[in-house]
């Protein structure tokens, strides 16, 4: 093992779960939003990948990552607003809505690349690392942490701004109000119904922005099902964080890191560990954080609960 | 584009008399090829190596064609063969060994079809394995590895036999160039997390991998980014598909399978009423098949010493003098 | 509403007459909506086929002439259907209790992984009794391995909507790593389990072609699981528990019994569906075995509105768009990911056509 | 009184499908006044306030406040005329602190909030002007109900009122702090405030009101200064209604004893103590009253009688065998029935036919079920019968109960209950939300059921229910009884005040009775 961690691996592994921790930050505060506010979207797989495809091909036809980036949250708040449409104003169930959602994600996307771009093969340019002058090339730090692109970095202004506005302003306080107890909100004379949408439509851009990432921040190619379950991990890491936006942000981070250590644990002959063991440790994780925040006061209690007035 | 999908519909407008008359089409003497994949013919890898293989016998031979993919769902082969079995097709190419059994089940009732199944070396009537032997060409790339670089990794995408062979090879020749080479190897579990196949790639690199070569199919691009992007001391090949464009300075050369020449020139024969004895496995000794080229482009380029060394090993496996894996 | 006030005793005939009214309303409203449902479906369908300058109209014809084409066609058609039957009347169960199982493709795969396991080890048992064998460690597995979800609800609150995700994972990847790993057929190179032993295969019904007894247990066990929910004591309390838990124990059930119940019973269909696409398909375990039948049985539970019964017909349908789909690549290189998008169409029209009307009410909260 | 009052609610309707819950109701409230609203559970309290500050829409009516006319369904409109109303179940967020709570939904949404400390700080001066103890950084969940409904007052004050509304305020409060509540009040009305105060406990609106008005079946009946009227005459408003019928009572002698409780003590949901050492005795052949305000510890004792709530300590006995610590499966193996207090919750199953809803306890017993399979044709049967016996209108056995009235609900609840055949029958709540005849219907039944021998135990908060059937009654307050009282109207006003939990003056008031008697 002494030959294993040295510190460039280290700084290796830190820089890649960096990296590979982003989508998962992206959904997940996106969904601690949309949770916090009652509503449960199991579908941001199917909206991670509509971002992702929305991105790619926005940058395919006009060469511009900002508008990529755009059409990516623009897409992922288009599945929002056909997710609020059936939650909040229909009332149907959520789980059922967002089982929807994935199928529709992963169909549309797979459809339209299959016909648009089949035969392409031609990738697109993804976001340049920033070098930071100077700390870029600083030893070990440099690599670990600033030698990302700026999607990456956007994982610090998302948890930031998420804290910011779900603790910082009235609307973050009456969203988390709307999860916990509707009806207060409702007396307040505030609408729920307006707040959910809001939320959702926050969780779903945000989703977006997380598929973009993995079409124009990390890779640049679409392949169908690129999210390879990113969504759903994405639901794991915001239990696992207690719905805390700087809790999803590090335990994204954690599931990032397995990521890494899995890919780069294998590279070593001397483990002789199946390397699918690896790749299962952040479900099983998941299932072990489960049990033990099992005092769930954290639970916004009205979850998945539509709200009827009166 | 458009024009691609209009062809497709003229071929659905043709073929939905053919959904409803099969056996009339098929009397009309036209020769018909089918191809199942397992995945997606829109991802560079091996699914769209299948899919050059149809269209170049479309291309070449005239032969009417049509793919399906079939999600890598082993219970869905069996009918696929049949569909186009029965719909009069002479020859269909299962891309992959996990055809194999379905083929088998099938191909007894359609003696008058041809069955290849890639990736295999099945030799039943009228069922034919075709491989080509990666293990060759990764042999070599082993080999130029040792002599040039300090270590090697490799990431694949899961753990199946054409990529375990490759590797195989890979490891053989660095082996054989220099016994004290340390070559590592990842597996990134599917074949469609690019990002996951980048982040190996990175890692390997980190780890002081100065050669690294990506074999996972859809994903294989996100390792040919890490390289580039790791500078140009990192080398690598560029394989089945040319990824010059995306990493120009690192790639030492070119392997390309041209599977469909291969192909082209078995299904030919089988159009001429010659059916192949025994299973194909396509080496370096096929040098229409298995294209191995080397780039002056790249930062490094292999020095002209080491190229005549190549070019002798070549010739020793083309041969069978020097065995790459274990048969 | 117009006989409420007679409280005379209705005549005889007047009762049959009201019967048969009410039967046929009943009938109408379980068809109707989820007719209008697959028929918006298909309309959206075939507009994004034409939007994207496919001819939606003609790939409907060539896919459903292509898929009732001869009796191997439809042989095919009931042998996809077997194990979206299966999965999807086990969902009813789940649902109706109101559990929300997403695991049923990790079910499937342990259930599958079982089967296989069980298949390759014995020889010289005869088929009578390798046979069921196989099934049963199938559908034990299945069973246990939903019931981890439900365990983990009743003694940790742990939501069994993450926990099947969960496992849904860790049973496709142990299952890929058996396949190269400890079940690895020793005799190939590839990653796949040995074939099973010939005495383990389950019988064919429709030679030559390969459907097999799968289908018709399906068909019985939905019969059987509709008879279960709606006609047996233990079937009630499933539905009582799911309807409204503070009923279900004022009347002396135990809400904890009845979630594991019927967890276990769709863990146990899904295993069954992993079963039989092993012993009466595929004969090996594959590290793909499953297209994703564990998710589309989601929608055929839901069409079918929760009826075991009704699943047969939904699960029927869901095969034929699934063989259809692969008949319009074939044919008209449509992409088959169609099919996912009419699913969640699929979905979306139930739900907004309110057939969906089973309550949402979640036990023990 | 002036020609325009502070407020007026003119004709106010509401009604929920077929529940009427105000029948037209007209109040006038003075400007700086604490206006007591009085009235038993159900009488429509709590939905004219609801009326009041925009929750709930009227079916009908209009509100005058201030001279203006109050747009009705606003919450909005209400805090824009300063009306705020502290509810009977808060309306404060569990997860958010004190001080969050206190800007939740004021200003614009996109306001960002910098000010925490200001908010802070003014919460602690009014905390202290007020004498409220409300620390602005505890977290809702962390406080006591007490504590909870101090934040919610503040609240209110908080965001400036010149209407209060309090709905039952001192439900939840120890003697003590209700004291401390009574006093703030007349401390805001000399701040200038209104207020608005319901209750139903008769000491505290003598204690503390202006004027009272005395509510019942949706209407207020009565409305008078204070100090112009006693307790009495106020308890016989509350509860007085048109006798509803004079049953005929078979006069049975009680045998043996049937079910023997005997010091049970449990705690509520909540884990706080709810029934606190109760004794008492049901016997064959006679019905047992229990009468209280409801959430004095009813619900409990009756969950606790059929195993749904764990008792803390004490015994039940059940035909001398120990019952107290069964399941409630087991419980439901034994003679025993159980008519719950909420049908909708409890008692039946709203999407499940008639048929369904009959087996509900038996659906694993003969006759309904052998071999684990029900028989239908059985269970048919017997709906029918029963559907017949107890005239329940519904179209057919198959129908979903939802599809009936609540009154016809409830018959076909009491009749699965009278067809077990139990010897104790524990009844909470027989006629709440019935007409008349199904009440009628269902009395009828149960004193049957005595006349055959029964034991029963009858728990309601309507007094006239009591007075009809039973042969004696216990009143309820704080998880003890009081007092035991015959079913004699000529009593009502003691009942009514040991309800009230008015030992004293109820004692008084009987001796004094006594005293004429003798």
């Amino acid at each position: 093992m002494d030959d294993i961690v040295t510190l460039g691996f280290i700084a290796t592994t830190l820089g890649a779960t960096w990296r590979l921790a982003a989508p998962l930050v992206y959904a997940s505060i996106g969904e601690v939003f949309s949770e916090r506010a009652g509503v449960l979207n199991i579908g941001i797989e199917g909206v991670m990948l509509v971002g992702a495809f929305a991105g790619f091909a926005t940058v395919f036809w006009t060469g511009s990552l900002a508008l990529g980036l755009l059409m990516a949250v623009a897409g992922g708040a288009l599945m929002g607003l056909l997710f609020g449409l059936f939650t909040i104003t229909i009332k149907a169930d959520q789980i059922v809505v967002g089982a929807a959602m994935n199928l529709l994600g992963l169909g549309l996307t797979a459809f339209l690349y299959r016909t648009y771009f089949v035969s392409t093969g031609r990738g697109v340019e993804i976001a340049p690392s920033l070098n930071l002058p100077g700390l870029s090339d600083l030893p070990f730090v440099g690599e670990a942490f600033f030698r990302h692109n700026i999607l990456v970095y956007g994982t610090l202004l998302v948890v930031i701004a998420a804290v910011f506005i779900l603790h910082r302003t009235s609307f973050g306080l009456t969203l988390r109000a709307v999860g916990e107890h509707p009806k207060a909100v409702d007396i307040a004379g505030r609408s729920v119904a307006l707040y959910r949408y809001g939320a959702v439509l926050i969780g779903c851009s945000l989703a977006g922005l997380g598929g973009a990432y993995l079409t124009l921040g990390h890779s640049n190619q679409f392949v169908e099902g690129i999210a390879s379950g990113r969504g759903f991990i994405a639901l794991a890491v915001v239990v696992f964080a207690r719905w805390s936006p700087i809790g999803a942000f590090f335990v994204s981070l954690l599931f990032g890191l397995f990521y890494a250590l899995q890919l780069q644990l294998q590279a070593q002959p001397a483990l002789h560990i199946p390397y699918q063991a690896l790749q299962a440790l952040p479900y099983v994780m998941t299932i072990a954080a489960l049990i033990l925040v099992r005092n769930r006061v954290d639970t916004p209690s009205m979850l998945g609960v539509p709200y009827r007035k009166g | 584009m458009n024009l691609t999908r209009r062809a497709c519909l003229a071929g659905a407008a043709g073929l939905l008399l053919a959904g409803i008359s099969a056996s009339a089409m098929a009397q009309d003497g036209e020769f018909k090829m089918g191809l199942l994949v397992p995945g997606s013919v829109s991802e560079e890898g091996w699914n769209r190596i299948g899919y050059n293989a149809l269209k170049g016998v479309e291309e070449q031979l005239g032969a009417k064609v049509s793919y399906v993919e079939l999600q890598q769902n082993p219970a869905s082969f069996e009918k696929a063969f049949r569909d186009y079995a029965s719909q009069g097709f002479n020859v269909i190419l299962g891309h992959g060994f996990e055809f194999q059994d379905a083929a088998l089940t099938v191909a007894p009732e359609f003696p008058d079809t041809t069955f290849l199944i890639s990736s295999s070396y099945i030799h039943e009537d009228n069922v034919i394995g075709l491989n080509t032997d990666t293990s060759q060409p990764f042999y070599l790339m082993g080999y130029i590895a040792a002599k040039m670089g300090k270590k090697a990794g490799l990431v694949g995408g899961m753990e199946i036999p054409p990529i375990q062979q490759a590797f195989e090879g890979f490891v053989n020749g660095a082996k054989g160039a220099n016994p004290a080479f340390e070559v590592n190897q990842v597996y990134i579990g599917n074949f469609t997390d690019i990002s996951a196949a980048k982040e190996a790639a990175l890692g390997m690199i980190a780890q002081g991998a100065d050669f690294v070569v990506p074999n996972a199919s859809g994903a294989t691009v996100g390792g040919y980014q890490a390289i580039a992007e790791s500078g140009p001391d990192v080398k690598t090949f560029s394989i089945f598909s040319d990824f010059t464009e995306v990493a120009p300075k690192n790639i030492l050369g070119l392997y390309v399978a041209d599977y469909a020449q291969g192909v082209v020139r078995i299904v030919k024969g089988i159009m001429e009423g010659q059916r192949p004895e025994s299973n194909v496995d396509f080496g370096l000794a096929d040098a229409d098949v298995m294209k191995f080229t080397l780039s002056d482009e790249a930062a490094h380029p292999v020095p002209e010493e080491l190229r005549k060394e190549i070019e002798d090993v070549k010739a020793k496996i083309a041969a069978g003098e020097i065995v790459t894996r274990q048969k | 509403m117009a006989n409420i006030d007679s409280e005379r005793s209705p005549s005889a005939g007047s009762d049959i007459l009201n019967g048969l009214g009410r039967a046929f309303t009943k009938t109408w409203q379980a068809v109707a909506m989820p007719a209008a449902a697959v028929l918006v479906s298909m309309g959206c369908g075939a507009l994004l086929l034409a939007l994207n300058g496919f001819n939606g109209w003609d790939i409907f014809t060539v896919m459903l002439s292509g898929v009732f084409q001869d009796t191997r066609s439809i042989a095919e058609v009931l042998l996809k259907a077997t194990p979206l039957i299966l999965i999807g009347v086990g969902l009813c169960v789940a649902f109706r209790c109101s559990i929300w199982n997403i695991g049923a493709e990790g079910q499937l795969y342990a259930g599958a992984v079982a089967t296989t396991a069980v298949g390759i080890a014995f020889p010289g048992l005869t088929s009578w009794i390798y046979v069921p064998l196989v099934i049963l460690a199938g559908a034990l597995a299945g069973a246990a391995w939903a019931a981890i979800a439900g365990l983990l609800k009743i003694y940790f609150r742990a939501s069994e909507i993450v926990t099947t995700i969960m496992l849904n994972y860790i049973a496709i990847i142990a299952t890929s790593w058996l396949v190269t790993g400890p079940l690895k057929d020793a005799a190939a190179a590839y990653p796949q389990s040995a074939r099973l032993l010939r005495e383990a295969w389950m019988p064919k019904i429709l030679p030559p072609t390969r459907l097999h007894i799968g289908i018709l247990i399906a068909i019985a066990l939905a019969i059987a699981a509709y008879i279960f929910l709606f006609r047996s004591s233990a079937g009630y309390a499933v539905r009582v528990v799911g309807i409204s838990p503070h009923a279900a124990r004022y009347a002396g059930m135990s809400v904890s019994r009845n979630i594991l119940l019927a967890i276990s019973i769709s863990g146990a269909m899904a295993g069954l569906a992993g079963a039989f696409e092993i012993a009466g398909v595929t004969f090996r375990l594959y590290q793909n075995i499953s297209p994703g039948y564990g998710f589309e049985g989601i929608a055929v539970a839901l069409l079918a509105n929760n009826n075991p019964v009704g699943a047969i017909f939904s699960g029927t349908l869901f095969a034929v768009l699934r063989s259809g789909s692969e008949i319009m690549q074939i044919n008209a290189q449509v992409p088959q990911v169609l099919v996912s998008v009419i699913q969640g169409i699929v979905i979306l029209s139930v739900v907004g056509f309110g057939v969906y009307r089973f309550r949402s009410a979640r036990p023990s909260e | 009184m002036g020609a325009t009052p502070f407020l007026r609610m003119e004709n106010i309707h509401k009604r929920f499908g077929p529940v009427i819950a105000s029948a037209g109701v007209n109040l006038e409230v003075e400007e700086k006044e604490i206006h007591a609203l009085l009235g038993e559970n159900g009488a429509g309290k709590s939905v004219l306030m609801n009326i009041l500050c925009g929750v709930l829409s009227p079916t009908e009516g209009q509100i005058v406040f201030k001279g203006s006319p109050l747009r009705l369904g606003s919450p909005r409109e209400a805090i824009r005329h300063r009306i705020g109303m502290v509810h009977q179940h808060f309306m404060v967020v569990p997860n958010l602190t004190v001080a969050e709570n206190y800007v939740l939904g004021h200003g614009s949404p996109l306001r960002v909030i910098r000010d925490m400390k200001q908010v802070s700080t003014r919460i602690r001066e009014l905390s202290h002007r007020y004498g409220l103890d409300v620390r602005p950084d505890a977290r809702i969940h962390d406080l006591s109900v007490g504590e909870q409904q101090r934040v919610e007052i503040l609240k209110v004050l908080y965001h400036g009122v010149d209407l209060l509304i309090l709905d039952e305020p001192t439900a939840v409060l120890t003697p003590q702090e209700a004291d401390r509540l009574l006093a703030l009040l007349r401390d805001l009305v000399a701040d200038g405030k209104t207020v608005i105060f319901i209750s139903h406990k008769l000491d505290e609106v003598m204690r503390v009101s202006d004027r009272v008005s005395v509510m019942r079946d949706g209407k207020v009946v009565f409305t008078t200064r204070t100090a112009e009227t006693n307790p009495r005459e106020l308890a016989r408003m509350m509860v007085g209604r048109d006798v509803l019928m004079d049953l005929p009572r078979a006069q049975t002698s009680p045998g043996r004893v049937v079910l023997a409780v005997e010091n049970l003590s449990c705690n509520n949901e909540l884990g706080l103590p709810a029934v606190r050492g109760v004794s008492f005795e049901v016997r064959q052949g006679e019905i047992v009253g229990v009468a209280g305000v409801s959430g004095n510890g009813q619900s409990e004792l009756a969950l606790a009688l059929v195993g749904l709530l764990p008792a803390a300590s004490g015994s039940i006995r059940l035909n001398g065998e120990e019952i107290c610590g069964l399941t409630s499966s087991e419980i439901n193996h034994r003679p025993l029935s159980h008519i719950p207090e909420d049908r909708h919750k409890m008692g039946i199953v709203l999407p499940l036919p008639l048929t369904e809803n009959v087996i509900l306890q038996r659906y694993d017993q003969a006759p309904f079920s052998s071999r684990g399979m029900l028989r239908f044709g059985e269970i048919t049967e017997h709906t029918r019968d029963l559907i017949r016996r107890f005239k329940v209108k519904a179209s057919h056995p198959g129908e979903a109960i939802q599809n009936l009235s609540g009154g016809n609900q409830q018959k076909l609840v009491v009749a699965r209950e009278l067809a077990r055949n139990p010897d104790f029958l524990l009844i909470n709540q027989l006629t709440r939300g019935i007409d008349i005849g199904a009440t009628e219907l269902v009395m009828q039944e149960v004193l049957k059921q005595k006349e055959k021998g029964k034991a029963i135990l009858l728990i309601s908060t309507e007094l006239e229910e009591l007075f009809a059937i039973c042969d004696r009654i216990l009143v309820m307050f704080e998880g003890q009884f009081l007092g035991e009282v015959p079913p004699d109207r000529a009593r009502l006003e003691e009942i009514g005040l040991l309800m009230a939990g008015n030992r004293e003056e109820a004692q008084r008031l009987h001796n004094r009775a006594g005293a004429i008697e003798a």
